[in-house]
């Protein structure tokens, strides 16, 4: 019986073929229901494609603008949200003089009633020429049809043809209004599709090299980025193109003379890289940079496919050298810990294997509030027996999940962070983080760091008065805290 | 004379909004309720961009239902997607209100939500029979694309109070709408009025809603729900009381309404910040239930009191401050702001309520300063004008922590949403106590910014 | 193993002090009478320094009388000055407590105080008659040349308990030995007394001599005194009390006295900051009274933990603290560093007394962190070992701001004097709430300190 | 009946002669009784000898170590509460290499139990000598007499030679224990006496010129003496010596050499200008820099001694265009306001006129902690009829003039600053300031702007709750608030 009816559910029955309990003889296509509507009426963690759009693909572009077409409330929850940092460098070496641009301003066209009836296309045209005037510094301008802008039916396109043509720079339209797909994946697709099609092969890079390489599906959530980009370029790889942490419009432009596509986050970014390898014949591949060992992988097949294999040796060992003894500690620490991770997208299965093997810890639950079929497949395939799977698990899943699972750290997002609390459960920000960042392998020591500091935190040992304290309570100390930090390293990589 | 200059938004696109739509108000409303569950009838992002709001303002869970409308519904309406969301919500959840909460699609739709409403009442009767009974269920009307989270909260408020309220025996009560505040200042509001002896029912209470201790051994699992929030049998006892304070100037319609319908007096004013919005408060308590103000809270008024004799001539006086967010909290700021002695230079919001402007009038007035009024602006206008016009300080939510950061003002945290710093939602800025709190936070500020730099004045 | 590395003075001269002399401490404990007049037998120094340090702490008056020792005390002895000065103080403020308070100039010209006080009692007597006896004359000795401000606290509640303190019916009450607190603190726990439906009798009260409000009109003027305090019935009938809590674990005399001489049970703790010491206390008063912890306090106590929850792993965990100051602070403020995830690297106390170092044992034990004790050292101790030994914070009076501005490490205000900075008196370290402002205060500071220059990370 | 029994004083009527109402048929010497002992067991402001040399004359030196011979009290009580801020500046072009450290440390004994029986100087020649290797950097060591080791008879000038010979540094014993004298004003007459026998004479300038003063009396409160400095050095004059505000050590070693003294605080200072004149035949004058008028008239009188009198005008008139319209606003607005100034010293005769003449107010009541006969003269001449000469006013008496003179405002210490407020009247201020500088034109708009500000604070119309109040009042506005800031001219010159 490998799908499960979770009690929580028993009056929303069609929630069985999304909870799945891995067993060894049922059939590898055997897993989660995904990519469906959710139940009306849960308490789901998913969000819209709006926010797949903008939250995630666009809103880490460094120089560009957004124009969300909307009533209000889209604008005001677009604004900044993601930990997306960007340096101010620019490709042709200059700097944008706006720090952080990306995280500091959102536009939005505040539709209102009038505008609802008689459509609100002039009122985009005028707000992004409005916008262009306001930040003339600004290398693009993109708009965003929400659901209000869906309904009435602007035309969003004709729109941002006129005033590009006007501007004289480019203004991009972004067709993913909220009610569009099943969460906020149908937004992430969406803005492949109209990034690679408005511009792809649009721009030459200024140089090129033997070694560039697009960098797709990497956002430089609490500067992720930077530390791959570190190794990368340690082993003689050049970026020609992020997308999208720290990058601007131009780079995208010429992602198309990359020599290979590396697909970080596969759930967002494959296609891009499948239409560019398509139309323009750039290879990729799929790279997975969570954890040491994958991180070392990865560089490896990198290195490998450059001819680059002992420069990756280098980076290995150079940054093994630093982290193994501080993984060695966290290791003893977390050892047989029980960890439910809860992932937007593909995290559930980049980190259930490190977790298990590099730290020790048991894997007992994963989940995703918007994978498809090929992540509901790896996920399965790097858990162990008897880990529960769950698509979109709904609030009631989750409180039912920590009190059969038992988890002693959930990995979720600040929705489910103090739900987790209240019911006495550490919870860590595995989304945007809490002192990432956690990618390669400094940030594997952060992410087991910071699992670590959530776990051991005195205060999950005081959760409650006790009117008769065991004998000594107030001056016996439990063994357990009192060794804790016994070996503990100095900090290092620490970047907060 | 000082005089008050009003300056307007000169264009139609908005950056970095100092407002947002109705749903959030409504949702804010009904978590107030013990029990009372939002349901938005929208796609998923109008609710998970609240709860996300939420939790990383109030560090708390917020459970809200969402119909989850997509592509079909917007051909097909959204009729399925309610009645099961509101049955599915109801089987689950056990909850004694849901209010149904309606979004820029579903009006765009046309859906009609109370025929959807009896629908499910009516499923729900064949499902639970009896137990049907106690659950209400409440359409309110917040089409995102007229007025903000405001009006949503507004007519959540009206909503709640039409479809509940009750005439029945008089209570002793005083009714309270206290606006989007935080849990602290509505547990302020409680202390002011039980130092003096008066019971009152908040139209809503989300003071333990969104501020629950952590103790798993009481906490109320599958579903999880925290204590408080206002009940059900207090929404209906509304009808009975002695008076409603609507401490929110632009949120009195469910105070007029109980006046209408129930013939229970309201007074609708700016929240009780700083000394004289302090003293109208506890005069309008007065005013209904014949208690006079009590020594306690004449101690605690004298308390700020003698700490605004003390700081406010010799670290405060003169400096100009901006101001700027929901129009409530803004004007009251703004009065204290001239009883401290400094200078309300500029005060934004991002709506426009006829009575703003007169009431800066006053405040301009009373404080001597003149007034440049951003009047249904944007934060990128605050910064624009503070790069004119520069301040010492800066007042507002966190959203104007990079704008602070950059032209190097300190910026005191107040209103919703505070996310870069902790605590706040768990202080009061009303009462005199909340006075006190401010006065400590500004002056503090000003001392770290302006008076360590030549640190010997410091010495005393 | 964690362990604790106890480093001593070694030098004679001692650089910025972290205590001072005996009488402050009886001055400080007899203020907290009411209608209580400390005269301090000595020069005019010892009274101004006095009355100066008070002000700037606690921004209020404070009326210290002093005999005004000169050059003709030194050779003919202050019998002179100290039957006088009784007099001129009892004739013209109406003092029910007159507590005498010696110096080093009294002790070291060897003046006979009891018999100077009997002669005073007589005088008096002759010019008021019966009205003379109400007035309690109480000699306290404080020679400022042995131990510190410390002791002066413990003899002046010694001799007030030995000289007040009256057997009678039993009474439902505890007494609290506060130490040298706040006003802010002695109102917390009076509030978490009352939430135990407990009175308690503080030996003494400061928090309205040392926290009035500014209300002209109920202004008791020539004399000016504040109201509050202890009342000279409640210090006698501290005999009759269920029993004694001293938080202030190095000012147990009193309490030792009580138990001693009229069978009241005491408990001499560590004072309730943080977690585990606030429940300690809670639990003390259970003891004595058989109340039970009340659901407020517990969801009080939940508050903080909920709230530690969310911060100390994210924002504290690892982070190393110096904190300096008097032992009874640094104590409790060390425990609850550690139950943030902080660790304690140092800490340093101008006092030497038995209980300390083993007190930090602990504390090292439950913390996992090795502690650097400075014991019975000064401020440039702590400057000279943090030069060598960087902490991300630092926690202490407002003595250290020069050498925390010099190291640019945060200081977190705490202690006495404050005054840098305004409010730090009103507001409570003890109990949940104390323990809720604390980690408000420092997690907002290290968010400043640490994560403001990666703002990013603050966005959540 | 010049002299006035306050009804607070019935008790103690000792205190009659030290309270005089002037009237013009008194004799000239007809004024309140002086530096004598205060009333025990009333609650004098006054403090002690030690804190009179320690606190006033030496605290304000830029690079000498302090060492309090004394139990602890003393020692920590003299740690930096003066607003005394010092530049690093040294005489030969060097910088001293610890900012403030005047502010910033103070050492001492720490006298136990065994040390009062078996005496002290043992352990002070100890401290002297870790104080030494602590901050080698300190050009001189000052050593304290307190009440303790006055009493117990240590000898601290023999302790200073031993040890000033053994480190080869300056050791300089202050013999004023806190019981010496009436006030603290012992202690300023002990510095002045000590500094010259040991300072004065045994060093040499590095250069001179013939328009060398020295600036005595004059300890740069919050920084007044930095503006005289700035007027004087403008016209052409060379502070050759400061004493003590902002000085190092050796210039006190050459006071000798100066062209003339300037004596600014004639209450703590006249003594070494006269010791100087005595021995080495260098004049002095009293200075007065309060207010415009007296700082123009001083600077003329300056000018013209060394023939700078265009210098002296040019400094005069650029300032007084700068602050005139200032000083005019701040009239209008403090017009008839009652002040009872309560200096410790010399201030409340420097500023009485001023303050009725430049800024329309009236003096009520003038009082001073430890003045001398020849200030209370001074302060006499200085006011109208009628007007209330205290000497060591203690706390009753503070009550009664308040309730009896009715002041708008009073300028006094932090220890009486709290008490008038609990009384409902404003109180700045004047020992070591709120917003200052107070001295010469800018300052003294300073103090304007300060008075302004205490008497116009809003909260003095909000004292009390109003149950009833005024029709409107929540909506009408009172007309002097309105109009109070219409003129308001821009900030200038304030510091904080």
């Amino acid at each position: 019986m490998p799908y499960k009816l979770l009690e929580v559910d028993k009056k929303i029955p069609q929630r069985k073929n999304h909870v799945y309990v891995k067993h060894c003889s049922d059939p590898d296509d055997e897993i989660p229901d995904c990519n469906t509507k959710t139940v009306p009426g849960s308490m789901s963690e998913r969000g819209c494609a709006f926010a797949g759009v903008k939250g995630v693909i666009t809103g880490a572009i460094k120089d560009v603008i957004h124009v969300v077409h909307s009533p209000i409330g889209c604008t005001s929850y677009g604004y900044g949200t993601k930990r997306y940092p960007t340096t101010p460098d620019m490709p042709n070496g200059e700097k944008f003089p706006i720090e952080n641009f990306n995280l500091k301003y959102i536009l939005g066209t505040d539709l209102q009633e009038s505008d609802v009836v008689f459509g609100g296309m002039k009122k985009l045209k005028k707000s992004i020429i409005e916008a262009h005037k306001e930040f003339p510094e600004a290398t693009a301008i993109y708009t965003y049809s929400t659901c209000t802008t869906g309904l009435i039916g602007d035309d969003l396109d004709a729109v941002a043809k006129e005033a590009s043509e006007e501007l004289g720079i480019q203004v991009v339209a972004f067709n993913a209004p909220g009610f569009c797909g099943p969460s906020q994946s149908k937004g992430h697709h969406v803005g492949n599709l109209t990034l690679f099609e408005n511009l792809v092969g649009t721009k030459e890079p200024l140089e090129t090299t033997p070694y560039d390489v697009n960098l797709i599906g990497e956002y430089n959530i609490d500067g992720d980025l930077w530390i791959i980009k570190e190794y990368l370029e340690e082993m003689g790889i050049n970026l020609l193109s992020k997308f999208t942490g720290d990058c601007s419009h131009d780079e995208i432009c010429w992602m198309h003379r990359a020599k290979l596509s590396l697909v970080r986050c596969q759930r967002s970014a494959t296609y891009i890289a499948d239409l560019i390898e398509e139309k323009y014949g750039v290879p990729y591949i799929k790279v997975d940079f969570f954890s040491t060992k994958y991180c070392a992988e990865n560089l490896r097949t990198i290195g490998k496919y450059f001819g680059l294999e002992e420069e990756a040796e280098k980076v290995i060992e150079s940054r093994m050298e630093k982290v193994a003894p501080e993984i060695e500690f966290y290791k003893s620490k977390l050892q047989g810990k029980r960890v439910f991770i809860f992932s937007g997208g593909p995290k559930s299965y980049h980190l259930s294997k490190p977790l298990e093997e590099e730290l020790g810890m048991e894997t007992v639950a994963v989940a995703s509030q918007f994978e498809h079929k090929d992540g509901y497949e790896k996920m399965k395939s790097r858990v162990k027996e008897g880990t529960l799977i769950v698509d979109d698990p709904n609030s009631l899943e989750f409180e039912e999940i920590i009190q059969v699972y038992k988890p002693d750290l959930i990995l979720a997002g600040v929705k489910e962070k103090y739900l987790a609390h209240k019911l006495g459960v550490p919870c860590l920000l595995i989304h945007s983080y809490e002192n990432g960042p956690y990618m390669g392998f400094e940030g594997f020591v952060n992410l087991a760091k910071d699992m670590y500091r959530n776990i051991y935190s005195p205060v999950w040992n005081m959760l409650e008065f006790e009117e008769e304290p065991a004998v000594g309570e107030n001056t016996e100390v439990q063994e357990d805290s009192s060794e804790k930090q016994e070996n503990k390293p100095e900090n290092t990589g620490e970047l907060a | 004379m000082s005089c008050v200059n009003v300056i307007e938004k000169d264009r139609n696109v908005i950056i970095n909004p100092l407002k947002t739509c109705q749903p959030l108000g409504a949702m804010f409303a009904v978590t107030g309720i013990n029990k009372g569950f939002p349901i938005v009838h929208g796609s998923q992002g109008c609710s998970a961009f609240v709860r996300y709001g939420f939790a990383r303002h109030f560090r708390e869970p917020s459970e809200i239902a969402v119909t989850a409308l997509h592509e079909d519904a917007a051909v097909f309406g959204g009729r399925t997607n309610l009645v099961s969301g509101i049955e599915n919500l109801a089987l689950r959840f056990d909850p004694d209100v849901i209010g149904i909460i309606t979004t820029c699609s579903s009006e765009i739709i046309g859906d009609d939500v109370y025929g959807f409403a009896d629908t499910a009442r009516g499923n729900l009767k064949e499902k639970l029979g009896e137990a049907a009974d106690k659950i209400e269920i409440i359409p309110i009307n917040t089409p995102s694309f007229v007025e903000s989270h405001y009006k949503g909260y507004d007519n959540a408020i009206n909503a709640l109070v039409n479809h509940l309220a009750r005439k029945d025996e008089p209570n002793e009560k005083v009714n309270i709408i206290p606006g989007i505040i935080n849990p602290g200042d509505i547990r302020e509001l409680k202390h002011m009025l039980a130092s003096m002896d008066t019971d009152g029912i908040f139209l809503t209470d989300i003071s333990d809603p969104f501020d629950a201790p952590l103790r798993p051994s009481k906490t109320k699992e599958i579903p999880y729900y925290p204590k408080g929030g206002t009940t059900i049998d207090e929404l209906r006892d509304s009808a009975n009381s002695l008076g409603t304070v609507s401490i929110c100037k632009y949120a009195g319609s469910g105070a007029t309404s109980l006046e209408r319908e129930h013939k229970v007096p309201s007074a609708i004013e700016t929240p009780p910040i700083g000394i004289q919005n302090t003293d109208q408060f506890v005069r309008n308590v007065s005013k209904f239930t014949g208690n006079s103000v009590s020594e306690e809270l004449l101690d605690e008024r004298g308390m700020l009191v003698d700490s605004m004799a003390d700081n406010a001539a010799r670290y405060l006086y003169g400096r100009k401050v901006a101001i700027y967010g929901d129009p409530d909290l803004t004007t009251g700021m703004a009065r204290f702001v001239g009883e401290l002695g400094m200078e309300p230079t500029m005060v934004c919001t991002g709506v426009k309520y006829p009575d703003f402007n007169p009431d800066m009038e006053k405040i301009s007035k009373e404080s001597g300063s003149d007034i440049d009024v951003l009047y249904g602006q944007d934060l990128r206008a605050v910064e624009v004008y503070l790069k004119e016009n520069p301040v010492d300080l800066l007042i507002g939510n966190s959203d104007g922590r990079l704008i602070a950061l950059d032209l190097d003002i300190p910026l005191i945290r107040m209103g919703f949403p505070v996310y870069d710093r902790v605590g706040y939602q768990r202080q009061s800025v009303l009462g005199y106590r909340g006075g006190l709190y401010l006065m400590d936070l500004i002056t503090n500020t000003v001392l770290e910014k302006y008076y360590e730099p030549t640190h010997w004045k410091l010495q005393q």
